[in-house]
């Protein structure tokens, strides 16, 4: 007799998540799937639209990163036409980007993935959200941290328009050059992002590293898998999130190869399963070999873990320490634990906060010439970006009028997709046995799916939230047998 | 007193709705303890049976975001609709249809054709998701739907008060929820937002001309803008005359022109036709040939007229096309 | 097809309920009156059908049908069912609105409600006439009545406006046209305000020696009408003066007059002309434009003898004390009454007038614009204008026909159509060229015994007498030939006019000593200017639009602005003088009345409503519509406006409405005419 | 799908009646100017001259008062084609009425091409008051037009029952919603 366990929804990815999970005779799991059952089409709506409109249009995709979506559509923009933005234009989105990037990390540790460790995954659900992280970090803290983020976002407001969605991205730079006293407020907070970044390592540190479970967990073998990593890199290797090249690391940590975001169709390629609207991305240098890990699939991870691993190391001080701490702890790179995704993103926070403070600290940022406006005939443009979730790609083609005549978008969940559906399969393998499926197994099988900060991954979680889960477990004729209930 | 129980829901939408409830900030802190969150999909779990166990009209209002795609969201919404005293639209996608609402200007199989057929990034194995029930080996997985085309929310359910933007702006937010607690909702059908164009709030409006006429319409990235001039006035096709008031005009304050995120005031009955009637009013020709000229340097009617309303709009949708024949542009 | 039920259009704003009476309230209750309009409609449209399905139709209370609606009885039926309070709105399903729609809404007003809750079908005209099938006309016509049906339920009562109107009145231009109206009026008792630009009235008939076809003297039949202009207690004659701005609307217009300087006190002239014999310049050098230049004047001068008003005038641009001060000024001496004043400026004189006639006239066609015919290259070859002149008795060579070097032409060649019927100049006829020509022919060879040719394409005397005189001057030996001049060409002093003779068909040459050219009529140089002053049209040819061809000759779309003489078009003197007369009359009518009435189908702004985007203040062709900065809200003056509604269409608030046409309205009217059937 | 898409039983009937023949007779909606086309039509009724029984006339005071929303409402609500009739440039009783109605025309036209209505749809005449021939001539030229293109398919933004049945029946029997058509040279 096989049964059926189904949770739906799990936190949104573009739209609406869902696992099945598939019991065999003996009770144990066969096999987990991962459906995403939303599709809405931007690429074909973004055919006859105007190449200029893009970052607007796009961003809707996302209404948690919409500056990924902005940023990516914008360099594409630049790319298309032909144009390099001056001096100043790069700066100031730059700015904006890693102001953006503290902004979404942030919330993720302390809203969202931050409860699993820092009140732990069995504490009682009236205390696994932000309320029970600010009991467990002091309430003075709590309201640092959404006075930090309200503050992270005006200043993205002043910077793009619109935090959400925003506005300022034209080919050849931004709509608006920046006021001194924009630059002020940016000083102010890129100095409180960097102080919340160093207090969350150090919350981390003392609240989940101290405890030697933890550590279990995260580098237990339910959680692992040895997957291909790419990220964006700079110059020396260093993480990147605005501009530079793609850099792929095999699973044993070996270079595989680095190329220019022109290039992404020769090494990235998407797969199609029936029982998903999500496409999978995977290596074309590897090829696919199905849901499986190892150095024979082309499956990659990106996100903040991925990148880590993709690069060597971190272009800012504070970070590079925090960098280095994660490896040594961990046994050295690459690190293949999903869970150690949460730690690597306060790495990136601090690096993107030190970033913002070298930002905003240039006085070439005051520079009113913001936009070199393009002269070329449009033609084709790529634009790639790091969002907080991984690698975002864009790329248009227009007719000479600017209008849009193909667009073609990578959204980072996508390349994520195969994994996060194998972690979902293997932690449902490791710990459902016997038909067995209670709420804290729930929770963890969750906990893989939400370590990658699934774009969608819920920026309401903070309100009374719990996350309750249903497991229906049923026969093939869908009889209830048993029904857990989380909540 | 018990709080009134308040839902939220979402269709297909971008999340954006929901940041935008949490950029409330300290009023959102201040609003969880004015009313009590029954329902939030992105927060909670949730099955049919949960919402059906509330007596109908049990909730004090349901705030849904999104336009309408899937059979699913069809039915959730329709529950949704009986449960509640009062439904929410919230967002342009679920008054307007929002920008994913421009889809209606193709027909669902030319969108899943090149999501899975042409696209240039795939393996090209010429598999599609099948909506419906697949067979796989350990057992049948089901995916809903992928409906004919995108519908605002009251194309669908009875709505009692609209919520425009993209996403609403915190205040207007703000003034919904505490008309909600406070028992002070207006009438049936208002949209909970001032009734007047954004040029009455908008800080280049003094520069405008009394007599504005427009000789070339320019596209953003083809010039700079100046900083404090009306927009219109310089060429852009700036959509505030059209567009209802409420965001403080934050685009044309960021030198942006107003892409129409709030929709028509009450009047109107088709937005994209009234702005586009205002617009082409402003051309400065009389020739035919001179003002065929002009609309042309409009390449994208649509996209910027409808930008987030086709769905709403009297033709709702790119018109049926003959059988066989993919949507031509 | 039944639209879904969340399917509503928006309401839109209604118009306030000012004017409404008791029994127009409450839910609309309305009656259907299909006419038979005898077997008009009847023979085609199945009557009984349509008010069978009429009566069916949500909100009617009363469907009835009736062999002639317009008739007294039909109104009856109207009256007497609202009286006995069936019903509270009116459609009537007969003939074209244009046609009737005035009738009955007098006859709902008679019946006690509002003439505006009314709405017509048009279901002859645009129906039974024009349809073949019987069952189809059935059908459109029960679509048409939805239509009607479904609008009348959202009229709203409007009150009717009426404007006081001025009792004076102004004319523009003093030629006979402007001196007929302006006589015609000031007898009637209206004051008259009489504009010329010229330093004298009389215009181009002044000029002319005779009159076709009667040959009567023109400064015999014209200067005692311009004397009585001078002296009629109810005529203000400017002269030398232009009108400056206008603004206000019928019945009440401000006009701005800028009176040139003459350098002369016209209370204390009394055209003695002692002065210009006085000036210090004995010999007269400065063209003479009242004689087409072919004289000089002096400095100081009088257009010519019977000039109205009878002052002189200096020309600054000549007098030398404007250049150098340094002039003993003779002229002052020599006059009398010291009326000599240099330091004249110019005089702004503000009137208020209900109404305006625009008299402005024509000129002639520059021959110059046809170089083949050598007209400024050739001496010989001369304007009809320049031969008027020649042979008036007061012109240059007092009558005699004596060229410019002094000699006598014995062959004179008239050439036709120059500058009219022509594509290269000017496509119409000027109507007036064939009958003068003519009768230049007859004064040349009665002058001088020269023989005349005619170079004509077709000969045009449609008119009293016309026909005759044609034939009298070819009875009396002037030769005509059919074909459109070529070219004009000079051979050992001598003129040869080279043109087809298309009745023989073969290429003539024909040598002459003197060549007119009949010039055409065209549009003053700057009516286009004038035209914006008044703000009315002109055609394309530049001549001002008149409101309607043939039910409005001499109005124009703008109330209370008419038109009379050539300023509308070609015409000849009779016909000036009866179009003056009848635009006379208009006036007399429209101020007799006391008030005008306003347009009814006015828009209007909802100041709540209004962003003041400005979108509207540019559409209004009547500057109608103004803003105001601090309210930040546009509103329109229901007086200016005239209803074309293109502010309303353009509004993208919908603020703007427009009464008797609102969105609403017209949406109801799709409604029920593509869903009801 | 044909429950998508507007049912005008009425368009049928006139048809039927007016042709004794099962073929399509389009519905025009025409809103003609006070001054010029709606006098022309009046003309062209005195002169007897009949024209298709498709048309039918909303009266405007001037082509300039055509607001856009009219013509989607039209084709919204059962209109196959919209002629608007306004006086030749230079002729309007306004001034320049009918200059804005050619403006908002142009571009109503570009973006209607966008959603599928071909231009043959939505016509502007400029017809004088004297030009009743021109009425009569137009007004058939177009229903020509439209018998050609057929019915206008506008999908009513609210989807009836059948419609929603039909896409739960999908999720329900299994066989998938969206039936795929390979493109041509595409391998299925």
């Amino acid at each position: 007799m096989s049964t059926h366990v189904v949770i739906d929804p799990i936190t949104r990815l573009e739209g609406h998540g869902k696992i099945e999970i598939f019991l065999g005779e003996d009770g144990d799991v066969d096999r987990a799937y991962l459906q995403i059952p939303e599709l809405r089409g931007f690429e074909k709506f973004a055919q006859g639209r105007r190449a200029e409109d893009m970052p607007q249009i796009t961003s809707r995709i996302c209404g948690v990163c919409p500056m990924a979506h902005h940023m990516a559509a914008t360099k594409a923009l630049d790319d298309l036409y032909h144009v390099e933005p001056p001096p100043a234009a790069r700066k100031i989105r730059e700015l904006a980007y890693s102001t953006f990037i503290v902004e979404d990390h942030a919330l993720h540790f302390f809203f969202l993935g931050g409860p699993d460790f820092v009140v732990g995954p069995d504490a009682p659900k009236a205390r696994r959200n932000i309320l029970g992280v600010v009991d467990a970090v002091g309430l003075e803290v709590g309201k640092e941290v959404i006075g930090a983020r309200h503050q992270l976002r005006e200043l993205m407001n002043a910077i793009a328009g619109k935090a959400l969605h925003p506005v300022f991205g034209l080919p050849g730079g931004v709509s608006r050059f920046l006021t001194p006293e924009i630059q002020q407020d940016a000083n102010k907070a890129a100095a409180r992002a960097l102080n919340l970044g160093l207090f969350a390592l150090d919350a981390f540190r003392k609240i989940v590293l101290a405890e030697p479970a933890n550590v279990e967990m995260i580098t237990s073998e339910a959680y692992t898998h040895r997957t291909y990593a790419m990220g964006m890199v700079d110059g020396a290797n260093k993480v990147a999130f605005y501009d530079g090249r793609l850099r792929v690391v095999a699973p044993d940590g070996a270079e595989l190869l680095t190329f220019a975001a022109r290039d992404y169709l020769d090494h990235v390629t998407e797969h199609v399963e029936p029982w998903t609207y999500m496409k999978f991305a995977y290596l074309k240098d590897v090829g696919w070999n199905g849901f499986t890990d190892g150095a024979g699939s082309g499956i990659y991870s990106v996100a903040p873990l991925a990148r880590l691993n993709a690069s060597e190391g971190m272009a800012t001080p504070r970070a590079q320490e925090a960098y280095e701490e994660l490896v040594s702890t961990l046994g050295g790179k690459p690190v293949h634990h999903t869970l150690a995704n949460h730690w690597a993103r306060l790495v990136e926070l601090v690096y993107a906060a030190e970033r913002m403070a070298e930002l905003a600290a240039d006085p070439e940022i005051l520079d009113p010439n913001v936009r070199t406006v393009p002269i070329a005939v449009p033609t084709e443009g790529i634009g790639v970006v790091e969002a907080p979730r991984g690698t975002l790609i864009h790329h248009y083609r227009s007719d000479e009028a600017g209008l849009i005549t193909s667009a073609n978008l990578i959204v980072a969940t996508q390349n994520n997709a195969a994994r996060i559906a194998l972690s979902v399969d293997k932690a449902a393998r490791a710990l459902i046995h016997d038909g067995k499926a209670d709420d804290g197994l729930l929770n963890r099988i969750e906990m893989a799916f939400r370590a990658y900060d699934p774009c969608m991954g819920c920026a309401t979680h903070n309100l009374p939230g719990h996350m309750p889960l249903v497991a229906e477990i049923r026969d093939l004729g869908g009889a209830l047998l048993r029904e857990v209930r989380r909540d | 007193m018990t709080k009134p129980k308040v839902a939220f829901y979402w269709c297909a939408a971008c999340g954006g709705c929901e940041e935008a409830v949490v950029d409330l900030n300290d009023d959102l802190l201040a609003a969880v303890e004015l009313v009590d969150v029954v329902f939030w999909p992105v927060a909670m779990d949730f099955k049919r049976e949960d919402v059906e166990a509330f007596a109908d009209g049990e909730l004090a209002a349901a705030f849904i975001n999104g336009a309408v795609r899937t059979s699913e969201q069809e039915e959730m919404v329709a529950l949704l609709r009986r449960k509640s005293q009062a439904v929410v639209a919230f967002g342009s996608c679920a008054v307007l249809g929002g920008i994913p609402g421009l889809a209606n200007l193709y027909d669902r199989e030319s969108i899943l054709r090149e999501v899975y057929h042409e696209c240039p990034s795939l393996e090209g194995s010429g598999t599609r998701p099948a909506a419906g029930t697949t067979s796989v080996e350990e057992g049948d997985l089901r995916l809903p739907v992928f409906g004919a085309d995108v519908r605002t929310l009251d194309q669908v359910i009875d709505v009692d008060y609209y919520l425009p933007g993209c996403a609403p702006p915190a205040p207007l937010i703000w003034a919904a929820l505490s008309a909600l607690v406070e028992g002070k909702l207006p009438e049936k059908g208002t949209v909970l937002a001032p009734d007047v164009a954004l040029c009455s709030e908008c800080p280049r409006s003094a520069t405008k001309p009394d007599k504005l006429s427009v000789d070339h319409f320019r596209r953003p990235h083809e010039f700079v803008a100046d900083p404090e001039q009306c927009l219109l006035a310089q060429g852009l096709v700036c959509l505030g005359p059209a567009t209802r008031a409420g965001c403080q005009a934050v685009c044309t304050v960021a030198n942006m022109p107003c892409t129409g995120c709030m929709g028509p005031t009450t009047r109107v009955a088709d937005y994209g036709a009234k702005a586009l009637s205002a617009i082409a009013s402003l051309i400065d020709a009389n020739e035919d040939d001179e003002i065929l000229a002009r609309t042309a340097e409009i390449v994208d009617p649509v996209g910027t007229f409808y930008r987030y309303s086709l769905p709403a709009s009297l033709l709702h949708r790119r018109v049926a096309e003959p059988a066989g024949n993919g949507a031509r542009q | 097809m039944q639209l879904p039920e969340n399917d509503r259009l928006p309401a839109g704003p209604s118009t306030n309920g000012s004017g409404m009476n008791g029994s127009d309230s409450g839910p609309a209750k309305i009656g259907v009156y299909v006419c038979h309009c005898g077997l008009n409609i009847a023979s085609k449209v199945d009557v009984s059908r349509v008010v069978a399905f009429a009566g069916m139709l949500p909100g009617v209370s009363v469907a009835r049908e009736y062999k002639f609606m317009c008739a007294d009885p039909g109104q009856e039926l109207i009256q007497q069912d609202i009286r006995d309070g069936l019903i509270n709105r009116v459609v009537v399903a007969s003939c074209s609105p244009l046609m009737h729609e005035a009738t009955f809404r007098r006859a709902t007003a008679a019946g006690g409600i509002n003439p505006f809750l009314f709405q017509m079908a048009n279901i002859r005209e645009d129906v039974a006439w024009v349809t073949d099938n019987g069952d189809a006309a059935t059908e459109k016509a029960q679509a048409l009545v939805a239509a009607a049906v479904r609008r009348v339920a959202d009229h709203e009562p409007i009150e009717r406006r009426e404007v006081p109107v001025h009792p004076e009145v102004l004319v523009v231009g003093g030629g006979i046209a402007g001196i007929h109206a302006a006589l015609t009026m000031a007898e009637a008792g209206k004051h008259v305000y009489l504009v010329e630009r010229q330093a004298t009235i009389g215009g181009h008939m002044a000029r002319f020696d005779k009159t076709f076809p009667t040959l009567d003297c023109s400064a015999c039949i014209l200067t005692p009408k311009m004397s009585s202009v001078r002296a009629h207690p109810n005529i203000t004659l400017w002269a030398y003066s232009d009108v400056e701005s206008v603004s206000g609307f019928s019945g009440d217009f401000k006009v701005r007059v800028r009176r040139r300087p003459r350098y002369i006190n016209e209370d204390l002239c009394t055209g003695c002309l002692s002065c210009i014999d006085a000036c210090i310049y004995k010999r007269p050098r400065w063209d003479d434009e009242w004689n087409e230049g072919l004289s000089q004047r002096r400095p100081i001068y009088m257009p010519f003898p019977q000039a109205t008003p009878p002052l002189v005038v200096v020309d600054p641009d000549a007098c030398v004390d404007f250049k150098t001060h340094k002039c003993p000024r003779p002229c002052e001496a020599a006059c009398e009454r010291q009326a000599m004043d240099f330091s004249q400026q110019v005089r702004i004189e503000e009137i208020n007038v209900g109404a305006i006639i625009l008299a402005t006239g024509f000129r002639t066609f520059d021959a110059r614009r046809i170089p083949a015919y050598g007209y400024g290259r050739y001496p010989g070859v001369y304007t009809s204008l320049e031969v008027e002149r020649l042979l008036n008795a007061s012109g240059p060579t007092g009558g005699e026909l004596v060229m410019r070097d002094g000699s006598r032409p014995e062959r004179v060649a008239i050439v036709h159509c120059v500058g009219s019927r022509d594509a290269n100049t000017n496509v119409y006829c000027s109507r007036v060229c064939c009958m003068y020509s003519l009768k230049l022919a007859h004064l040349v060879r009665e002058r001088s015994g020269a023989e005349v040719t005619e170079f004509y394409i077709d000969m045009r005397t449609p008119g009293k007498g016309y026909e005759e005189f044609y034939e009298r001057v070819q009875k009396e030996g002037t030769r005509f030939i059919r074909g459109r001049v070529a070219e004009i060409t000079d051979h050992e002093g001598a003129l040869v006019v080279h043109a087809e003779d298309t009745l023989v068909g073969k290429v003539r040459s024909l040598e002459v000593d003197m060549v007119v050219l009949a010039v055409g009529m065209e549009a003053q140089p700057d009516a286009d200017d004038v035209r914006r002053l008044f703000n009315i049209g002109c055609g394309h040819e530049g001549f001002f639009t008149e409101r309607h061809p043939k039910l409005a000759p001499v109005s124009t779309f703008t109330d209370g602005i008419f038109l009379a003489g050539a300023c509308q078009g070609p015409r000849d003197i009779p016909d000036t003088v009866a179009q003056a007369g009848a635009a006379a009359a208009e006036v007399l009518a429209m101020v007799d009345r006391g008030s005008v009435e306003i347009e009814p189908a006015t828009a209007f702004i909802e100041a709540g409503a209004c962003s003041g985007c400005r979108t509207c203040v540019g559409m209004c062709p009547f500057s109608a519509i103004s803003f105001d900065p601090v309210a930040n809200v546009a509103s329109v003056n229901a007086v200016l406006c005239k209803g074309c509604g293109t502010c309303v269409a353009a509004c993208p608030s919908a603020a703007a409405q427009q009464h008797l046409f609102t969105d609403r309205q017209i949406f109801a009217e799709l409604e029920g005419m593509l869903n009801a059937v | 799908m044909p429950s998508e898409t507007k049912v005008r039983p009425e368009a049928a009937a006139v048809g039927n009646v007016a042709t004794g023949e099962g073929r399509f007779e389009p519905t025009i909606v025409a809103f003609f100017c006070n001054w010029c086309t709606y006098t022309a039509a009046d003309m062209a009724g005195l002169s007897r001259m009949a024209y298709s029984p498709a048309v039918r006339v909303v009266r405007l005071m001037c082509s300039g008062r055509l607001d856009p929303q009219f013509v989607l409402a039209a084709f919204r609500q059962g209109a196959d084609g919209v002629l608007i009739g306004g006086c030749h440039p230079g002729d309007c009783h306004y001034q320049e009425g009918n200059y804005k109605a050619l403006r908002r025309v142009t571009l109503l036209r570009s973006m209607l091409r966008q959603l599928g209505i071909e231009d043959e749809r939505l016509r502007l005449e400029w017809i004088s008051a004297s030009e009743g021939e021109k009425v009569q001539r137009v007004c058939n030229e177009m229903a020509e037009d439209l018998r050609r293109l057929g019915p206008l398919h506008v999908v009513l933004s609210k989807l009836g029952p059948e419609d929603l049945d039909g896409l739960l029946a999908v999720g329900q029997n299994g066989s998938p919603a969206i039936a795929y058509e390979p493109a041509e040279g595409e391998v299925p």
